[in-house]
């Protein structure tokens, strides 16, 4: 089973060289810590910047300097700023290649909920709907299961919508899964983890061929 | 060139009434109009719709009319960090409309360049875009989103001239571009107001035309949200 | 009757103190000849600059620095540049205050053909269609009959037309005409031309009312 | 940071075949994409669609693809000053789709921003809306008009850097920044191209996200079309 820095490291491995890439709040952003630094990357925040680097060293935070998730950052070389529309404009032309964030809920066609939970409070979207409905490659990154031990992959979200029929590829504590048409397709379980836990963890369509490998982190 | 300065931030906003509608620019506490939110709080203008990406901290930024009840409806993508504003809206005080937060942008962005509506795939078949028109092109759904009319837009800038030309720095250019000119007035605050001819007409983010009054903004305490530090090697 | 120059030193004067203003190719460009120095304007050229000024001293030519008609210019202090859809953006939004063009023919509705004459040669409409399209304040520069001795102020348009219903004022080497809901509104004779001269210069329908004074240059 | 470069022009153009669609930046000669036209010149790309606000004058700028037979269909918006055009024009050898320049530029900028189409008002009531879908919004009426569709884009920056980072000089930026990242791959060519970090990120005009391969052009003539001064004083 992987804990949070494990689920990010594992994501960290479907970033592949020259991959412009969106980071969410929470387990997303740890993703940049684990990403091989033989290649070539760039993250984008949709507050504007393009090249985003590190927290700074302390004592050179800059309020003119942050992230959506409004942390203090820094500009590698070869950053850029720009306005929300133009951000906006990246994410809806598809030049991101690639959208990591978490969610409540995934169902097997695609289907997201990360946004609201009816009677509670609504913090909002931000930018996550215009993200997943635009990103061609969107990965979810979330424990398998809620507080309550439910499953959080489902046939159908309870909750609602992020966005529909958009994310590729879940990765959580238990597993690795693709989402095909036909619904959750198994792609690596978690080390220790057996395709029974995993099946018992999935209230939405498992789809399991042949062996399953535990994945290499 | 047309002279676009105004002395003080009691003149930028003159006209400024009750049930006005507002566009101010920044994102969460980064590159907000804190001149003219002080100003609108101080002459206590009330009944007001906010279209602003956040809604500020409890003791900052917009969050400063919401403690003393100005604000009338929320138009943002993200309304956390703030426990009055939750207060205010569970108890039905206050009115919001959430937006993605691209769509806010972009419906700032044609209000200013004079298209009535865009097509937008963000909040397809989610309740964002119940009641709304959609349509298909190329196999993909969007949401026709209408642009938005404002009375004024409230915008910062890190530097300004005379003729109302604009530059931003980082991460604070973010929704103040997209909304100059996008309100029948617009009002630039800025930390550094010099004389025309001394910005280089090639770096200017937004072209003096989209601003009605500019002016040299006093006292700001640019806030950090979340101030994330790493360790010196 | 006027000349060119006279043309443009008449349309000078519907040139008000902080306008900004977008000068058509010919007549209108001579306008910025004859505009009050005591009065705030500035010049925008739709490929990209605001705050035009004058043609360079010999010498001081930038081929990166031209007007719409393609000659080479100067910018102002405070000046910018900016790309093409920016600067459509601020037509279209309705930024520009005055738009001075010239025509083939306008109808007494307040329609505009300046583009194209089927079977000749056609060069295409550049920016004029978007700039009738949306500016509230268009003025148009152009002799009150063509060559050939006919009237280009019309009932309705013969050629293809640029915009419809949006001219608001004429200027021509005869008079000064304000389009409003009935025809064409004779506001000012140029010196030493009778209302029966622009009468029968006039094929829309001429609304004549009191007396009409000649124009001040 | 995503390296962008490339050694020359024939490696920017690389995959560039007989009748695709390009566009191309410049307005009139002014900051045309020169390297790129003289390679497709050079390599007898045939049956070209063209983008393209202007189409060049006889012997420069998209003039040369003209000599050559090499463009099947003109997309622009004003396309005199050209005698080998208007023959092409007149005999029907050439397709020409006039589009109002503001259009014009919208349709990339749409095309780079994921939009699927917009409403813009120029052009309705003329022949150039004729069979589009039309429409009203409070009161006035617009014209639907789908974003391009491009193969190439090809674009001409003053300075950039190896991340594709670039900036544009005076009037010479034009359709350049609308139509980067407006086609499958867009190709910059520039004046000085320095190495990452050189350039201020806050004055980049467009960001290299919007752009796939940039190179070092050569030998720029930079032709002047009219060439106006005044009388020393």
């Amino acid at each position: 089973m992987l804990d949070k820095n494990g689920i990010a490291q594992r994501i960290a491995k479907e970033v592949k060289d020259g991959y412009y890439v969106n980071l969410g709040i929470g387990i997303p952003t740890l993703v940049a810590n684990f990403v091989r630094d033989d290649i070539e990357v760039e993250f984008q925040s949709e507050n504007g910047i393009l090249g985003m680097g590190p927290f700074p060293v302390e004592g050179e935070e800059d309020a003119d300097l942050i992230n959506a998730g409004k942390q203090t950052i820094t500009a590698l070389p070869g950053a850029s700023f720009f306005d929300s529309a133009t951000s906006f404009g990246m994410i809806r032309g598809k030049h991101v290649d690639l959208t990591i964030l978490g969610a409540m809920e995934v169902a097997e066609n695609g289907d997201i909920a990360n946004w609201k939970i009816p009677g509670k409070m609504v913090k909002g979207m931000g930018g996550a709907m215009d993200l997943v409905a635009s990103a061609e490659n969107i990965i979810v990154a979330m424990m398998h299961t809620n507080k309550a031990g439910d499953s959080k992959l489902l046939k159908k979200c309870s909750l609602p919508l992020t966005g529909v029929g958009c994310v590729t590829k879940i990765v959580t504590n238990l597993a690795v899964i693709e989402v095909v048409e036909e619904g959750f397709k198994l792609l690596e379980r978690a080390p220790g983890v057996s395709v029974e836990e995993i099946q018992k963890a999935t209230e939405g369509k498992l789809i399991v061929e042949g062996d399953i490998p535990e994945m290499i982190l | 060139m047309i002279k676009k300065t105004v002395n003080n931030v009691q003149e930028a906003i003159e006209g400024v009434q009750d049930g006005m509608t507002f566009m101010l620019g920044g994102f969460g506490l980064c590159g907000i109009p804190e001149n003219a939110i002080a100003e609108l709080v101080q002459q206590n203008i009330r009944d007001i719709t906010c279209i602003s990406n956040n809604a500020g901290v409890d003791d900052f930024g917009l969050g400063l009319l919401l403690q003393k009840k100005q604000i009338k409806k929320m138009i943002s993508s993200y309304v956390g960090e703030n426990a009055e504003f939750e207060r205010q809206m569970l108890s039905e005080e206050l009115e919001v409309e959430l937006t993605p937060q691209g769509t806010l942008a972009a419906k700032c962005q044609a209000a200013q360049q004079g298209f009535p509506a865009i097509y937008t795939p963000a909040g397809y078949g989610t309740e964002v875009s119940m009641g709304k028109e959609t349509r298909e092109f190329e196999g993909k759904m969007y949401v026709l989103e209408e642009a938005y009319k404002a009375d004024f837009a409230f915008v910062k800038a890190w530097k300004g001239d005379e003729a109302g030309n604009l530059i931003f720095k980082g991460t604070a250019r973010n929704f103040n571009p997209c909304m100059c000119g996008a309100a029948k007035i617009t009002v630039a605050e800025v930390e550094e107001l010099v004389p025309a001819g001394e910005l280089d007409p090639n770096q200017i983010h937004i072209p003096g035309i989209f601003v009605q009054r500019i002016f040299q903004g006093k006292n700001y305490e640019k806030r950090i949200e979340q101030r994330t530090v790493k360790a010196k090697n």
